[in-house]
Formats: C-alpha cells, structure tokens, sequence
C-alpha cells in the first residue's frame, strides 16, 4: 500500500465539467464522481429546483507530492462558487 | 371571471398543485424523485415547443406572429430594466441584478398553465407565442450581465483603496461567456430544439407524437405540479429571513408587469389568447434557466433571495390569483 | 374457476411478475432503475385513488359504500388483534405486534391485481373500496402501536431489576406521533389525495386524466409487476433464517382472513366484486407504508421477519393462488 | 432512395438525435437523468420482444421464419470470424476479439430505427426477426470467449519465459460462466422475456399493452434517441487516440456486412423487409450487451476502442447512412 | 487549510429531516446528503422496497471542539435506528 | 469510540455482487454501497451507456486486525476489473 492524499470536494453540478479540466492540468490519474448531493453550507440549502439545482461530489486520490498543485487548481472555483473542499490521509492498495 | 376561475380549480393538475402544498405544509415525506421531476421538465419542455412548432408550421411567421414576438422581446428588456431600478437602493446590488433577470425571463409551467386554462376556456392562441417565449430568455440574462458588471465596476470603485478587495471578488464572467452558458443551458436548447423539430414535421409529426406529447400531457403535468407544490412549500419554509420588500415585489409586481403587457398587446391589436399569454411571460418569473446561469454569471448574489421570490411566491400567485385575474381584465378590455 | 385462473395467468402483467421472478432467481442482473420503481409505485397510487374517486362521485356514499367501507375498517381491526393473540408465544414479542400490523394493513398492488381479475370477468365493483383500502391503514397501526407499547411495558416489567436495561430499550414514541408519521406518509397520503381529486373533479377530470391514469395503466403496471417479482425472489434468498412458523402463517393466513371477510361481505349482502376486493383487502399485508413505519415505531422488531413475510410470501400467494381461490367461494357462495 | 431518404430525415425521433448530436457538440449541459435513460433502453427492448412475440404468435415459426432465425444466426457467426481475421494484425489481438464481439453482435436501437423506416414506407416484415435478433447475441459472444481463449494461450505461450507474466495475466473465465453471464444479462433476458410475453398473451395481450408499448412508443424513441445524440457526440469528444484503421473499420464494415446478409437474403428468397433487418442487424454492432460482458470476459481489451467503434461510428452511420442505402440495395434487387 | 473532524452517519432516509434538526442545534456550518444508499448492518440487509426504504449517507465537517457534541446529537439516532457513525480527521481548504 | 479501519472500493457495478460475497467469507460486519458513481483512471472515462456501464461506491468499516483478510479479498477484482481501493483511519461511534 501507499500513502497517498483523498481530495474530496463539493461543488454546483454545472462547474463540475470544467473543474476536472482544471485537475486534468495537474495530472491527477482519476477521479470519482458521485451526482445529485444535497446539502447546506454558507449559502444556505441547496434549491431544489427538479433536479436542476443539485451539488457533485468529487473524489480525487493522488500522491502527497501533488496535493498542493490539486488544492491550488481547486480553490478559486471554492471562491467563486462556494462549496468545501477537505483532505485527508489514506492508503492506494497497490494492483 | 367567476366562471373561469371556478374552472381553475376543479382541473385536477392543478389540484394536484395545492395537494402538493398541503402535503408538504403538513411535513409529509412524500417526494418524487428528482430524476423523474427533472425528466418531467424535460417532457414539458419537449411537449410546448413539439405543439408550438407545429402550430407555427400551420400559421408561418405571419405579421400577427412577428408583432406578438416582438412584444414579448420588448418586455423582457423592459421588465429588468425597472424591475433593476425599483429594486437598486432597497436589495443588495447583486441581488437587484439577479431578481431583474429573474422577472425579464419567464416560468415555462405557468405559460403551460395559462395554455391549458384558455383550452378549457375555448380561447385561441397561436404557436408563435411559444417563439416568444423562446426569445425571452436571452435578452433577460443580457441585461442581467450588464447590469451585475455595472454593479461590480461601481462596488470595485468603492472598494479601490481596499487591497484585499481584488482577491474576494470573483474575476468577472465575460459577456460572451455568460451567452453561451444561457444558449447552451439544457432546458433552454431543448425548447428551442423542439419547437425547430415540430416546426420542420408539421401535422406529420404531430400524428406520431401526440399520443405522447398530447394525450398524456394532462397526467404528467399532474405530476409535475404535484412536485411544485411541494416545492413551494418547502421553498417558503427557508423564506424566514426574506426582507418583506422582496416579498412584496413577488407578489405586486407580477400584477403590474402583466398590466403593462396587456395594453402593450391591445395596443398591438393582438387576439385575446396571445394577450394572455404574453401577460403571462411578462408577469413570471425563472426558476429553473435563470437560477442555474445566475449562480453562474452573478456569484456575489444570494440564489436564496432571486429563487425564493419566483419559485415561492410569484409562481403559485400567477397560478392561483395571476392567470384568470389577467383573464378578466383582458375580457374586460377586449369585448 | 379453472377458466379465471388460467386467464389470470394469461394476462401480460402477471407474466411479467412470473418472469421478473425467475430472473431474480437465474441471478440476472436485470434491474429497474430505484427511481423510476418508486416513480411507478406513485402512479398507482395515483391511478387507483384517482379512478376510486371518479367512482364514487358517480355513486355517492349510500348505505352499500358504507356497509363496505364499515366491514374494511373492522376488519383492519380484527386480522391484527387475532393475528397477535396467534403469534404472541411462537415469535419475538415486538415482531409478533409489527406482524399484526402489516396483515391488518393492505397491498395496495394486490389490490390492483384483484380489480384488474374482476375487469378480465366483467365483475362489477365500487369506487368505494377505495376509500376502503384507505381506512383500512390507521387502524392497523393504532394496533400495531397500542400492542407494542403494550409489550413494552410488560418486557420492561420483567427486565426492571437489570439496570442496564432502560440504556438499551428506546425510549417509546407517543401514540399521536406515530398516527402522524402514519397519516403524512406519503404512500398512505397521495392515495388520500388522489381519491379526493377524482371525486372533486368527477367525470370531466376523469377524460383529461384517462389517457395517462386508465389508458398506459396495465403496462406501467407489467413494469411494476416486474419490479415486484424481481423484490420477490431476491427478498425470499433473505429468508434462509425464518423460521417455519412464520413462513407458514405467511402463507395460511391470508386464506383465514380471506374467508372471514368473505362470511362478512355475505352477512351484510355485498356484491361479488366488492366481497372479493375486501377479502383481497383482508388477505394482503402491506410492504411498503406499514414497514416504513414499523422501522421508526418499533425499531425493537426486525424487518427482515414481517417484511420478507408480506412481501416474500404473502404478496406471491395472493397474485398467484389467492385471487382466484377467493374468487371460487364467492362464487360458489353468492350464486 | 430520394423520398425514403428524406422521410427519414423528417420522422421526428431522428431530428431529435441530429438534435442531440448538436447540443453535446455545442457542450450544452443538457442530460437526460441516468435512471431515466436507462429505464427507456428497457422499455423500448419490452416494446419491441412484446410486438415481435405477438407478430409471431399469428404467423407461427414457419419455413420462412426459420430462414431468417438461421441466416441471422450464421451472420452472428460468420461477421466476427472475417471481422477477427482481418482486425488481427492491425490492432491488440485482445481489442481484436472484442471488436469481433461487438460486429457479431447488435443494436437493438438500430433495429427499431430500421423497423420505423419500414413502417413509414409501408414494407412488411415479420416477427421472427425479432426472435432472430434475440438469437443473434449468444454466437456472437461465444466467438469473443473462443477467441480471447485463443489469444491468451497464444500470447501466454510468448511470454512463458517471463516469471511475471502470470502475476499480471488475470485468469481466464470459463466459457460457462460466460454464457452464464451472456444468458441472464439484464437487457437480454428482458428482451426474451417479452418476447415469449408476447407470444403467449397474443392479440388479446397486445390489445392491453398496446396505449403503453405501441401509441407511446415514438415519443420515447424521439426522448431515447436524443439521449443517444449526445452520447454519440460525447462519446466521439473521446476518439481522439483512436487507430484511424479502427475508424475505418467502423465506417466501412457496416456496409460490407450488410452486402452479405443482403446477397444470403436474396438467395433464400426472403421478403425485402427481412432482408433490411437482416441487413441492419448484421451491419450493427452492440453497445450494450456485448460491452459489459467483455467487461468480465475480455478485461484486458480496451472499451474505449470496440464501444467507442460501435456507438461514436457505426451507430450514426447506419441510422442516417446506413437504412436508407442498405434499403436501396434492396429495392434494385428485390424488384 | 485548518484540521477538521469529518464526520459520516448511515441511517434510514427517514430520520435524516430530524437528525438535520438535531445537529443544527449544534451549530455544524453545513452538511452534505448522499441520497438512496443502500447497504448491510446487524439489521439485516437493507430492504428493496421500491425504493421505499433507503439509507442516507450525510457527511458534516467541523471544528474538533464542536465534534464532541456532533456525536453527542447523532448518538441517540444510532441507537434508536441503527446505521453508523464514523468519524476521521481532515484538512479543510479555506477558501 | 473505538479505532477502526475505513475501507472504500470503486469498481465496475456487475461485480459488486461478487465482490460481497468475497467480503462476507472475511467476516466484516456490513458494509454500504452507493450506486451509479462515474469517473476516470487507468481504463479511462467510464463509458455512459444508458446507465448500464457505471461504477459502484463501497463503503467498509471494519476492526484493523481484519483490514488485510479484507484488502486481499478486494486485490484480485481491482486486479481483474480494475477500480480503486483506498484504506483510511477512523472512530467508530459505538452504539
Ligand atoms: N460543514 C460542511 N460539511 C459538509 N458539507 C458542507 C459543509 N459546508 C458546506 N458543505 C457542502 O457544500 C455546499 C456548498 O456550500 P456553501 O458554498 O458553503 O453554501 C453545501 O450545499 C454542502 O453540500
Ligand atoms: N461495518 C459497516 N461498514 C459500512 N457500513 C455499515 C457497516 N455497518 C452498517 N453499515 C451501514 O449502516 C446501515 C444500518 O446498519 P445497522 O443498523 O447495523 O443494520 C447498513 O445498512 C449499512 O448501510
Ligand atoms: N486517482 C483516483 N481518484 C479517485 N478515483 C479514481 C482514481 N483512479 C481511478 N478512480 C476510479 O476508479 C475507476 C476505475 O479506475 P481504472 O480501473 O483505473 O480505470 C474510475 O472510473 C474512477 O471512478
Ligand atoms: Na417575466
Ligand atoms: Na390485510
Ligand atoms: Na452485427
């Protein structure tokens, strides 16, 4: 196994596509992505307007050495969008 | 007007509408889920245009077509316009933006709704309203740009000495960026595309679709005003901390953007069903096109203000009080 | 009977349930997206309460509705109040009271199913059943609360000199939150409102509605029937633990409580169609509201036992043998 | 040719694929819900196994249905052989086999696309090549298992020397698990399922489902194939790296396999109409079935290539291209 | 970026309004809801109910004082309903 | 609360069936599973096909001293059908 750093980051649906763009500059080496998150943060409830309004959750593993690169690309959609993102420790099981 | 507005209630979509309300009034947990709700927006969206295209290939873009398009293209600059100078000093600049571009486009389900109350009322309209419609979108989301660059340009003057000032406010959006998001954005391209198909297949098309696009319409616009419901209700459970002002922008304004397309339209001699119908454009406001391409374009607004006006209060006004009130004056004006 | 019974299996709607079965049981990974099941469960919701409604604004609640509606209700009492007294020592305590509850409840699907066998014999019956099946889910889960706070207090007797216990025993929920829970259930509350809406707006909403409600009725319900036997056999792979006891009465005591109402429907001279659907209504267990429910009412009983029991072995007995068997003595019976 | 052409091009579910292909190249946003997709693909396979079963149900599996039965099933068979021999060399012997697969195979969509272009120029055909259809999957996959078996002992065979090749080589799945796997996939299963539905229930079925599986049909289409125009295009936007032979592959193949089941087609004597679906099914390559069974049976070949090959190329090809030029073919030698 | 505790809770999709309750209480910044999960526990599978009776997955980041009576508020959900709590550490990007 | 291993799979969703059955012999004492995630990694994007081709989300918390019974049952299918598996600390909230 290898020590590796989970990136995982909430955010409006519709910014996810250029999101990943931004990531695939730093080659990252994948990503997971899970549709139609609700929740609350800073600006309130997320609407809830039939589908259209809803949040994506990203999962992102990459080595320690790339995590600033991938938090950098990250932060301004934060800023402009909202959203967390958080980082943690995990292990990658090696195949 | 008694008549007709009886009549509103007893269509059970509409019915299903205030079931909807009371459901989630009393904290009931029942809830379509969302891949269906938002399947049935699409459905909606495909039926309108499907029909509006089709009764336009009938009729083709005749002077009467083309005076209640443009009509309908002019109130959505005008709405914004002094929605966006009622609102400046009493809202929070961002969110002045946002509401204007939120009341200069329209809601797609009360114009279906308006569609169906002149069927049941044996009124006539034409599909070029549904161009209209169509069109309204983007002057709408224009002014919303310019405006919210407006803002920002001033705000950044204020803030100028300020050094942290650059790194809280979000780049600004280029307008053309900001275009293509609103041309591009699904349920937008999807009206236009299906009226261009209905247009393009005529009474062909019609015959092979109807079953769908017609018949079951009624049931699943049921459905979809089931879900409304809820979602109005639940919306005006988050309105505690709305400044009453909004809320009575919501409520009021509907009213006199409606009245001022109604004498637009009798000043353009328009039929009394294409009348009602571009009330109803101009007195709605977005709850799906605009919300989406605001978060986008005007970050610094607060969705919870722009999307509980409209979806909140002006939605279930112009489908309860709206529609057959902008009905009588329009009979009243025109007999 | 033979006749009835083969044409019972003849109908595309049963086969689907037989084939969704037997796919589950060749573990194909066949599966109706979690949505759109749910979306289908609504529509008959809807279907059901919505035609009920029209029904009953056509016939009134005269002294036949009521005699039905009456004998419904009792009988929601009497199937769990004998129901615990059978399995009180054979079972755990709590899952004897959540066991009780599901069979004095309905299946709102085995419902549709003995409608749709009355229609394929040109058997009469009355939109009143309807509003049957709706009363028919309170008293069920009054019992249900009332047996098991009943088993609380006396577990709570027994257990008084641990000290632990009060620590792991959860605090009771009151009567009225759970008839709350109950009545805001969606399931229980979108047949309440359908019911009304077909009976509000009456014949003329029933022609805007029937193409959706009435026309694609039966293949939604082939899809849903799908659904079904697909839960079937992979619910009954779950019931490797479940002892004889209860498989047994899962699939006895819908013919006992069948055959009770029968007599009922007899005494109190109820037509054929209406005696079927209330012994249908006496025979099912519900596996959608009651077990939604029973989870936040008696957390203390285990799904896995009245679940699989209702839905396992229950629902496939009364589709397959149930229906038509009822059918038979009603016949044998009344003529 | 001229006229069938252009009708093709104003059915109004095929402007809704053009329409989708352009709203996914102009990166709209626009998305029909997963659950949604997903439950169309299984309701067109009911739709069209229910309506071949009931066709076959009135004409019975005469000599002229076997023929067709036999010709697809030995295209099923001959297809992925040449296909294997000549992708060989030119591309990774395990994308070979897979690609092989995929030819061998079909796609259901381009199967009713065809049938819809038949309708619409009143051509006859019957409901055994439905059954033929369904018959058409497991030869097809049986050839993938063959020869993946076979490239792996070939290449392990290469490798010998290597100690670690064993480690990196999964094991081979058995070609009983495979099958296993092919019998009891979801979309497959369904499809037969209906079928025999069909035949069994009849007229009398087919009158029941009929509002459901046959007035609503087109408008799902229409919604299904707009779905299949943006993963088309959005599937290209991934072809960037793709083999140009592997395009070439698949924009010629089609025709060429077409040709042959053509030619077969003509020297059993068999109707026009068969002859196109003989045709098309031939000509159309699985993006469906086959992909998730090579999935476990060929993990070491690339979906990106053969599920690219079959929807980004051939899909598009047949529908707009390939019916009407396969039809025309037809005609000049059928007359 | 700042430690956070990152808090996960499975339970029935039915509590999830009032568990939201709970926790406001506490006064978490936000949450995230994954609907419609499903799973295994000591009850049992969970059960296919036409989509009927799902699980709910909610995430909650927050401060490492507050994460006490987060667990606090959640513990009587466990215990009524089942389902699971976990609870790890991450850094939580500032934006 | 007591230390415990979090365990997460991503993996094609045909063999997520198989997968369980494979955790079941390693005796963990549940697990959760969210549907119908996508993403990108070695294989590429995952294909959209009409919802048929997706990606499953597995959730496992278990004692460490099972952590690596657990891991070996997972290597193989990540091996086979590619998928990550990453392994995390984390506090189970006892109950
Ligand atoms: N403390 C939190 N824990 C978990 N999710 C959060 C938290 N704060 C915000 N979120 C998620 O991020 C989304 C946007 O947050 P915000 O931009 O702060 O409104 C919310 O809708 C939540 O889904
Ligand atoms: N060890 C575990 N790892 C991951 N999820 C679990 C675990 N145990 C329980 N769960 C989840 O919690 C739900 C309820 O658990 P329980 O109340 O123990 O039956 C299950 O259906 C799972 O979704
Ligand atoms: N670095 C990563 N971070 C998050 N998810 C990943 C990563 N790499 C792969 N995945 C997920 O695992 C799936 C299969 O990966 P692969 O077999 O490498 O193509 C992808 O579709 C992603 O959902
Ligand atoms: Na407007
Ligand atoms: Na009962
Ligand atoms: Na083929």
């Amino acid at each position: 196994m290898k020590a590796m750093k989970r990136i995982e980051v909430i955010l409006p649906e519709g910014e996810v596509d250029e999101l990943i763009e931004a990531l695939d500059a730093t080659e990252i080496s994948g990503y997971t992505l899970i549709p139609s998150v609700s929740g609350r943060g800073d600006r309130g409830r997320t609407l809830r307007a039939l589908g259209h309004l809803d949040n994506s959750y990203l999962l992102v593993a990459c080595e320690s050495e790339r995590m600033s690169a991938v938090v950098e690309a990250i932060r301004p959609f934060l800023k402009r969008f909202g959203g967390i993102c958080l980082v943690s420790d995990a292990q990658w099981v090696l195949h | 007007m008694d008549i007709s507005l009886l009549a509103n209630f007893i269509d059970p979509a509409i019915l299903f509408f205030f079931f909807g309300v009371f459901a989630a009034a009393i904290r009931s947990n029942l809830e379509i889920p969302g891949s269906i709700a938002k399947f049935f927006s699409l459905y909606l969206l495909v039926a309108i245009g499907f029909k509006g295209g089709v009764a336009l290939a009938g009729s083709g873009l005749d002077a009467t077509a083309l005076a209640g398009i443009g009509a309908a293209m002019f109130m959505a600059l005008l709405v914004p316009a002094y929605s966006f100078l009622i609102l400046r000093g009493r809202a929070q600049p961002f969110d002045a933006a946002a509401i204007a571009a939120t009341y200069g486009s329209i809601s797609a389900v009360t114009f279906i709704a308006a569609q169906q109350f002149l069927t049941r009322n044996d009124v006539d309209f034409g599909g070029h309203m549904t161009v209209a419609m169509v069109l309204m979108e983007s002057p709408a989301i224009i002014m919303a740009v310019l405006l919210a660059s407006y803002v920002r340009s001033s705000t950044a003057l204020q803030l100028s000495p300020s050094v942290g000032a650059a790194a809280v406010t979000p780049r600004p959006v280029s307008l053309k960026a900001v275009l293509h998001e609103a041309f591009t954005d699904g349920a937008h391209l999807l009206l236009i595309g299906s009226l261009l198909i209905g247009y393009l297949t005529g009474e062909a098309g019609k015959e092979m679709m109807a079953p769908f696009t017609a018949d079951i319409f009624k049931g699943i616009l049921a459905f979809f005003l089931l879900e409304m419901g809820l979602l109005v209700a639940r919306q005006l459970r988050e309105a505690r901390g709305m400044p009453p002002f909004l809320i009575g922008f919501a409520l009021v304004m509907p009213s006199v953007n409606a009245l001022i397309a109604i004498i637009l339209a009798s000043l353009l001699g328009m039929g009394a069903g294409d009348a009602l119908l571009l009330a109803v454009l101009s007195a709605s406001g977005s709850y799906i096109v605009v919300p989406a391409i605001c978060r986008y374009a005007i970050p610094e607004a607060s969705p919870g203000r722009y999307f509980t006006m409209s979806l909140g209060f002006t939605f279930p006004f112009n489908i309860i009080v709206g529609i057959p009130l902008y009905y009588f004056v329009i009979q009243a004006l025109w007999s």
